[in-house]
């Protein structure tokens, strides 16, 4: 049997390591993909605390489907805007897209 | 005893894929190894007794989002030269953030929760009878739609789904010839 | 049958504001589609009227009590409901209503500026005065009551003649006045009874011990009950108008759009003698039976007033508007008697009394429709005139007849239902008023002739001098009523002719509500 | 003839006119022709039923009559009142005795009346240019209007004598005001250039007015009436109403006097319709509309109607002027007519227009009739109104032709200034218009009263001997000053008609007008003849049995049993219960000689002085009348006709008008209540402007300065964005980081390991 914390840890470390990706990588593409882990990791914190303590209750997969469904909606939008940016101003490297400077 | 090794298995996989998403130059290795997270997540679903969402896993993200976002590589692709950095001048910085940030909350994870298999179960798990674990997606589905659970958000998510799918296509639909200057 | 029971009332009440957004979602240049489509729309709650009209069955008829009833929860917390039904004199009201907005719009189709944003003020401004007629719960009611003033006020602001700022602003003023006293009435009786609606109110608020003291105030329910009274007629009063609270009419009408004019005079004026029958009179039955005397009074004031002021006027809309003064002081008088005899012993006891508390009490109602049709008919003609000549001055007129025979005689008609030539409604409703209160007010009847007499003279002094006398040179060549026009007219003039000569198929309506629900007689 | 069908055919009568007006107004009003058919075939239709229907009733035996005097009667519910439906106000006709007299002479008298117009418009004739003025000798383009007019104005007249009930009696009576008012005016345009030698006419328009606005002043004080009426007797039904029963129950509910003042408020409509004093001004003036029509529904038609509404309530007066009632219901009403009688007769004598002394001879008649329902002499009075009402129509169509003849003359010569009406400007027409002339003649015999032949003789002496039987059985003061004034009248009256015969018909030619005039046409002069005939028999219907030789002869006194029935019954209770005079009871008496003496020198003395003054050697050219030099100022005085338009116009009409205007408007309205409301206001604006100063003071510098301050501090924030999401994701991390370890920190005490 796993302990729950196990699923913690690794969650946690997943997160981290979106989160490392979302503040260093230079492509926005890569970006999204990261923001992608940490939306991973959130969706096992809450499957795992659902099983664990309400099993009873669905609250967990609720949100975790609600999760799913921000997810999609935030790939595509984003994708959406990187591919006009791109159009735009030929470049998908965050650090130049500081329009909202000042 | 096959269990905690197959999860750790299964773990390490997983968070390896996502060490190569977050650091591969090659953005197309990036997505595949993206593909490869997902699927290890799906599998962890499995082992917390979540069919439903593992499938739902499968299905949005490795079948739906990878998908769109390999596209998006491919229609930006000749900038993703190989040649390129990967990261910005604040990687050395968001490391350290980032292994900060795992500290904190694992220490937190692991003052709250024992880690050892023996007492784990009598600590946490809460006895549940398997026939709830059984109709967990009946009364997900119900929960869906009662008014007294989350009728709202779902109406509400439906309403945010149809609205970035419209925003997607207004925003990515190509320019006229005057805004370009 | 259960569909009309349950929901059309409402659905007609807010048609209105829904055709009103349809009509904001055209483009502004699309003048002509704007109008006809607001034509049409407003035809829609004219059949929901008649619906109602031919549903509305006997049992309501004969049982007395609210047909159509709507009731949802709307502000709990005050015991506020949305509550919603048609007694025979609020039926009679809708169609009033209904029946004079389409007809107006259609009056309004030379309007040249911002046509689309006033067919939208129109459209509101007829939900606002349906929901009010319709409404059984006092907040809903003040609400539509207020809802009502703005379209009016804007309707004379943006599209009034050369004085309309002030005519505008005194009209606002005026009725802003007036309404703020019931507001706080209103608050302090829900706050005292715990609901508000009208009709259990009817039964809670009258029956409160007079010495007690309010629920939530210091005050004794008595020396409440004279404030919120005395607030409640102050209010209507304006409204209607009665002498003295009459002066912001004529400046509102003679500035007024014509449509806007029809409107006020056929319908907005009626507002404040519904009140008084739905809520004054109900709900302050000792206090109205006390004040009766003074009511009479000022309603022979503003006839006898109305009357004279109307006659000393040179200006065509200014005489009409004074008429509205003259011919609203026959329904204060019936209502009067309403007021005298509503709830007294006496009136179950004599028959004759109780045939006077009757006659009265339908001849108002009946004079309010009656004045609804001849007023806003005699305005539109104004308008008519105004339109060619563009003068209102009667010196100016003369000779009109041979100019423009059609109008000539469509204007002769009018004038005479106005006058209240028996054979057309006006005689109707002001036989049944002064009937009924012969033997109460015999005094104030008797004085009220002299206005009714002034009436006969203002009337042929409009006739004389616009379609009489010889033809001047400068209206040589006006063209006579167009196709639009007389399809504005021709209704009017054969409700006229109907309701005169065989009234029952309205009065039958009022009869048995006034008999059963307010008296509770037979 | 059945029941059913005669009530179906009483239903009728009214209704034929009335759908020609709607017919003609909507549809036909193009064509003049099709026009005036309608409306003849509508007043054809009246005629057939109204005399179907009242032969039926005179077929009745009279006995029964008395008994049950209403005929027929029928009603529907109208007006929804109360919860039952029987008690709804019903409108309904009804047919007795009463009401099929009237229904001859109305029905026939109108109908001559729209035949006449034909002729008087001048159909056929070139169409005239002008809308609302005359257009002399040429057809009259509003013949379709008119015509609608006169149509309505018959179906209200005969709803009024159909009607079985005062709301609906009062109804036909007010339409009847309408269209008199339009037929006065229906020469709208028409203006009089003032300053002619003779007094200025109002304009026709003027003159609609003025008769609308007069009667109305009655009519609203019977309107008070009316529900007086309906208050007292829960009915407006007359059988009901008015029987013995239920006015005695009256008289034990609200009293007498109370009936009589009920009555007087009645009565005040029939003053003003029938132009009595002081409500009589508009009459003379009406003759101002198309002559012959208009002047003859207010002679014939009109002003009958107010008469025929007293009648009708005759047992309510009765009451009220019995001995139970304290109100003088009697000398009020009888004063009124034999004052007005008088008085009108004395104006006649001094006027020059032809339809001027028509217009006065007419009030002095009614005048007569009032007296007569002022002495209680029911029958009398009935029996003169319908033989004036075919005698007046007569004179006044046979004026109207005079005129037209006359403008024929002043066309022929080219002469537009000389008044046609004018009987100064007249004279030898004889030879020119015989037919005009005989009828004429017929017509002005009628009216003086000549013994034994005419209608008038037997009616006025049926008035003098009811007024004197009054008088001798019952001491009834009114009786004698009724029969002097009435004497003095009748004197009058058979004067001013020679007067007017002579100086219309006799002598020769005064002005090229009359050299030239000529008989008017076929459609004019059939009328006439057909008035002529009825002007001299109708009379004979009212001879007493008694009467020495012709009575005998006859041996029937009609008018008496007929006409007596409709209320003999009723009076004949109420004088049982001493409700009523005597006198009002008794419906036929023994012949006396002193009335009759009366009316036989007042007749042939008045014709006698009226021929030796006028008659015997007329007027020539350019002669001043002998009546000026005769009576001095007195001529003057009456000539202006008692001054009475311009006392009103001082006392009545200008100070209303002031009061509308001035006192009313002005000093009220915009002065007072405006004026208060405006000084509210200025203190309001007042107010308004020192918290606007204050709040500029205190409030605006201060918030410029905060929002200085802020701008100061968002300016060197402004630095810290750089606009690079991910610093920003890095930044909120570490603090997020820092701040969570923070907690952590205090939480488990390292803080306190560290610093032990």
């Amino acid at each position: 049997m796993i302990p729950m914390s196990w699923y913690l840890l690794f969650a946690a470390a997943l997160f981290s390591i979106g989160l490392y990706g979302v503040m260093a990588r230079r492509n926005t593409v890569a970006i999204l993909m990261s923001v992608e882990l940490l939306l991973n990791a959130v969706n096992i914190n809450l499957v795992t605390f659902w099983r664990y303590l309400t099993p009873d209750r669905s609250v967990g997969m609720a949100w975790a489907v609600f999760v799913l469904a921000v997810a999609a909606a935030e790939a595509a939008v984003g994708l959406a805007l990187i591919i006009s940016v791109y159009r735009n101003r030929d470049s998908v490297v965050a650090e130049e897209l500081d329009v909202l400077r000042n | 005893m096959f269990e905690q090794v197959f999860f750790i298995f299964v773990a390490v996989v997983t968070l390896g894929f996502a060490l190569i998403v977050v650091t591969n130059k090659n953005l197309f290795h990036a997505a595949l190894a993206l593909m490869g997270t997902f699927l290890g997540v799906a599998i962890i679903y499995v082992t917390l007794g979540a069919g439903f969402l593992a499938m739902a896993q499968l299905l949005v993200y490795i079948g739906a989002i990878s998908i769109l976002i390999i596209f998006a590589i491919m229609m930006t692709r000749h900038m993703m030269s190989a040649e390129e950095a990967a990261f910005n001048s604040q990687a050395g910085l968001s490391l350290f953030t980032a292994v900060a940030f795992f500290v904190l909350v694992a220490y937190v994870f692991i003052s709250y929760w024992p880690t050892t298999p023996a007492d784990a179960m009598l600590a946490t798990m809460t006895p549940v009878d398997p026939a709830i674990l059984e109709n967990s997606v009946v009364a997900l589905g119900q929960s869906f739609v009662s008014p007294n659970a989350y009728v709202l958000p779902f109406e509400v998510a439906s309403v945010m789904l149809l609205a970035a799918l419209v925003g997607s296509i207004f925003i990515a639909k190509p320019r006229l010839k005057e805004d370009e200057a | 049958m259960e569909f009309i029971q349950d929901n059309l009332l409402a659905f007609i009440v807010f048609f209105p504001a829904l055709a009103g957004l349809i009509i904001l979602m055209l483009p502004n240049d699309a003048t002509n589609t704007i109008r006809r489509l607001t034509f049409l729309l407003s035809l829609v709650p004219l059949i929901g009227t008649l619906l109602l009209w031919f549903n509305y069955n006997a049992e309501f008829r004969y049982g007395g009590g609210f047909a159509f009833e709507v009731q949802a929860e709307w502000f709990p917390a005050l015991g506020s409901s949305f509550h919603m039904g048609l007694d025979g004199i609020s039926l009679v009201m809708f169609l009033l209503t209904t029946m004079l907005t389409p007809l107006a719009i259609l009056a309004s189709f030379n309007i040249k500026e911002k046509v689309k944003m006033y067919m939208f003020l129109f459209l509101i401004m007829e939900m606002a005065m349906l929901g009010l007629f319709a409404s059984l719960d006092l907040l809903i009611f003040f609400i539509f009551w207020e809802f009502g003033l703005v379209p009016m006020y804007f309707l004379i602001r943006l599209w009034g003649g050369a004085d309309r700022n002030y005519a505008s602003f005194k009209f606002m003023i005026y009725t802003m006045a007036g309404s703020l006293g019931l507001l706080l009435s209103i608050q302090v009786m829900g706050l005292a009874t715990g609901t508000y609606d009208i009709i259990e109110l009817m039964d809670v608020w009258v029956n409160l011990p007079a010495d007690a003291t309010l629920a939530g105030t210091g005050i004794s329910v008595w020396a409440f009950k004279n404030i919120a009274f005395w607030a409640f007629v102050l209010a209507f009063a304006i409204k209607v108008p009665i002498w003295p609270f009459h002066t912001w009419l004529p400046d509102a009408h003679t500035q007024a759009p014509v449509a806007g004019s029809m409107m006020l005079a056929g319908v907005l004026l009626k507002l404040g003698a519904y009140g008084f029958l739905r809520l004054v009179i109900p709900l302050f039955p000792e206090h109205a039976n006390w004040a009766a005397g003074t009511l009479a009074t000022l309603g022979m004031l503003s006839i006898v007033m109305g009357g004279y002021a109307a006659f000393g006027q040179w200006n065509f809309k200014r005489l009409v508007a004074y008429s509205s003064i003259n011919h609203m002081g026959f329904v204060v008088l019936g209502l009067a008697v309403t007021a005298y005899t509503y709830g007294r012993v006496d009136t179950f006891a004599d028959p004759k009394i109780a045939g006077d508390a009757i006659m009265a009490t339908n001849g108002a109602v009946m004079q309010m429709f009656n004045h609804g049709i001849s007023a806003a008919a005699m305005f539109f003609l104004v308008g008519v005139l105004y339109e060619r000549t563009h003068t209102l001055e009667l010196k100016k007129y003369g000779g009109i007849w041979a100019i423009m025979p059609v109008f000539g005689a469509i204007f002769l008609f009018t004038s005479m239902s106005s006058l209240g030539l028996p054979g057309l409604n006006g005689f109707v409703g002001e036989y049944m008023v002064a009937q009924g209160s012969w033997d109460i007010f015999t005094i104030q009847l008797a004085l009220s002739m002299l206005g009714l007499l002034m009436t006969g003279a203002y009337i042929l002094k409009a006739l004389g001098t616009t379609l009489h006398g010889p033809v001047k040179k400068e209206w040589m060549g006006l063209k006579d009523m167009t196709l639009r026009e007389h399809m504005v007219i021709w209704p009017l003039m054969v409700l006229m002719l109907t309701l005169g000569i065989w009234p029952q198929w309205v009065l039958v309506f009022i009869n048995d509500t006034v008999t059963k629900s307010i008296f509770g007689l037979g | 003839m059945s029941e059913e069908l005669l009530t179906t055919l009483t239903w009728l009568i009214p209704v034929g006119p009335l759908l020609a007006f709607f017919v003609i107004t909507l549809f036909t009003n193009r064509s003049r022709t099709l026009s005036w058919m309608l409306a003849w075939a509508g007043v054809f239709s009246s005629l057939i039923l109204g005399w179907t229907v009242a032969l039926n009733v005179f077929a009745e035996d009279v006995h029964h009559l008395e008994e049950h005097p209403t005929v027929i009667a029928d009603s529907i519910a109208w007006l929804p009142f109360g919860s039952n439906a029987d008690n709804w106000l019903r409108m309904g006709v009804a047919v007795d005795p009463l009401t099929a007299v009237m229904l001859i002479m109305v029905t026939f008298a109108i109908t001559m009346i729209f035949i006449y117009s034909v002729g008087y418009h001048n159909w056929g004739q070139p169409l005239g240019k002008v809308l609302g003025v005359p257009n002399h000798m040429q057809e009259e383009p509003l013949l379709s209007r008119f015509f609608a007019f006169m149509s309505l104005f018959a179906g209200a007249m005969l709803l009024l004598v159909v009607a079985d009930n005062l709301l609906m009696l009062f109804v036909g009576w007010e339409i009847m005001g309408f269209c008199s008012y339009s037929l006065i005016g229906f020469w709208y345009a028409r203006d009089y250039d003032i300053g002619e030698d003779d007094i200025p006419h109002i304009s026709p328009r003027k003159a609609g007015i003025k008769a609308f606005m007069t009667t109305r002043v009655a009519d609203v004080i019977m309107l008070l009436g009316i529900v007086f009426f309906y208050r007292v007797f829960g009915t407006f039904n007359f059988a009901e109403a008015l029987s013995a029963h239920s006015l005695e129950h009256a008289v034990a509910g609200v009293g007498a006097t109370a009936l009589g003042i009920m009555s007087l408020l009645l009565f005040t409509g029939t003053v003003g319709k029938s132009a009595q004093w002081p409500l009589h001004v508009w009459l003379p003036d009406a003759m101002e509309g198309p002559t012959p029509v208009s002047a003859t529904i207010h002679a014939a038609a009109m002003v009958s109607a107010g008469v025929y509404m007293s009648i009708r309530i005759f047992p309510l007066l009765a009451v009220g002027a019995g001995p139970e009632s304290g109100v003088p219901v009697g000398w009020i009403i009888a004063g009124i007519g034999a004052f007005t009688a008088l008085m009108a007769a004395t104006i006649a004598v001094a006027q020059n227009d032809v339809k001027g002394v028509l217009a006065y001879s007419t009030i002095s008649q009614l005048g007569f009739m009032i007296a007569a329902i002022g002495t209680g002499a029911y029958v009398a009075a009935v029996f003169h109104l319908i033989t004036h009402g075919f005698f007046k129509a007569l004179l006044f169509l046979a004026s109207g032709s005079v005129i037209h003849g006359m403008e024929h003359g002043a066309h022929h010569v080219h002469d537009h200034h000389t008044d046609p009406q004018d009987m100064r400007y007249m004279g030898g027409l004889r030879k020119k218009m015989p037919i005009t002339f005989w009828t004429f003649l017929i017509g002005g015999m009628a009216l003086s009263g000549l013994p034994f032949i005419t209608a008038g003789f037997w009616s006025k002496d049926e008035i003098f001997a009811s007024a004197w039987y009054a008088y001798n059985h019952e001491g009834n003061a009114i009786g004698l000053m009724v029969l002097v004034a009435l004497a003095l009248a009748a004197f009058l009256t058979a004067f001013y008609t020679m007067r007017q015969i002579s100086m219309t018909f006799f002598g020769k030619a005064r002005t090229p007008l009359a050299e030239h005039a000529q008989e008017s046409s076929n459609f004019m002069t059939f009328p006439l003849i057909g008035l002529a005939f009825f002007a001299v028999i109708a009379g004979w219907a009212g001879i007493p049995e008694d009467f020495p030789i012709l009575g005998p002869l006859l041996d029937n006194n009609y008018a008496h049993h007929i006409i007596g029935a409709t209320v003999h019954s009723t009076l004949h209770h109420l004088s049982e219960m001493g409700l009523v005079g005597h006198s009002y009871a008794i419906a036929a008496f023994d012949f006396v000689w002193l009335p009759l003496i009366a009316s036989l020198t007042v007749a042939l003395g008045g014709l006698f002085f009226g021929w030796l003054m006028y008659g015997r050697k007329p007027l020539v050219q350019g002669q001043a009348d002998p009546l000026i030099k005769a009576l001095g100022p007195l001529h003057t005085f009456l000539n202006r006709k008692w001054y009475w338009d311009e006392l009103y116009d001082t006392v009545l009409i200008q100070p209303t008008i002031f009061v509308s205007e001035t006192v009313v408007y002005e000093w009220i309205d915009k002065g007072f209540i405006d004026g208060i409301i405006h000084l509210v206001a200025r203190a309001f604006y007042g107010f308004g402007r020192y918290v606007r100063a204050f709040e500029m003071a205190v409030f605006g510098d201060g918030v410029d300065w905060v929002k200085d301050q802020f701008l100061a501090m968002a300016a060197s924030m402004r630095q810290l964005q750089t606009g690079r999401m991910q610093e920003y994701v890095l930044v909120s991390t570490l603090i997020a980081s820092a701040l969570a370890f923070v907690v952590l920190a205090i939480n488990y005490g390292w803080f306190d390991q560290i610093f032990q």
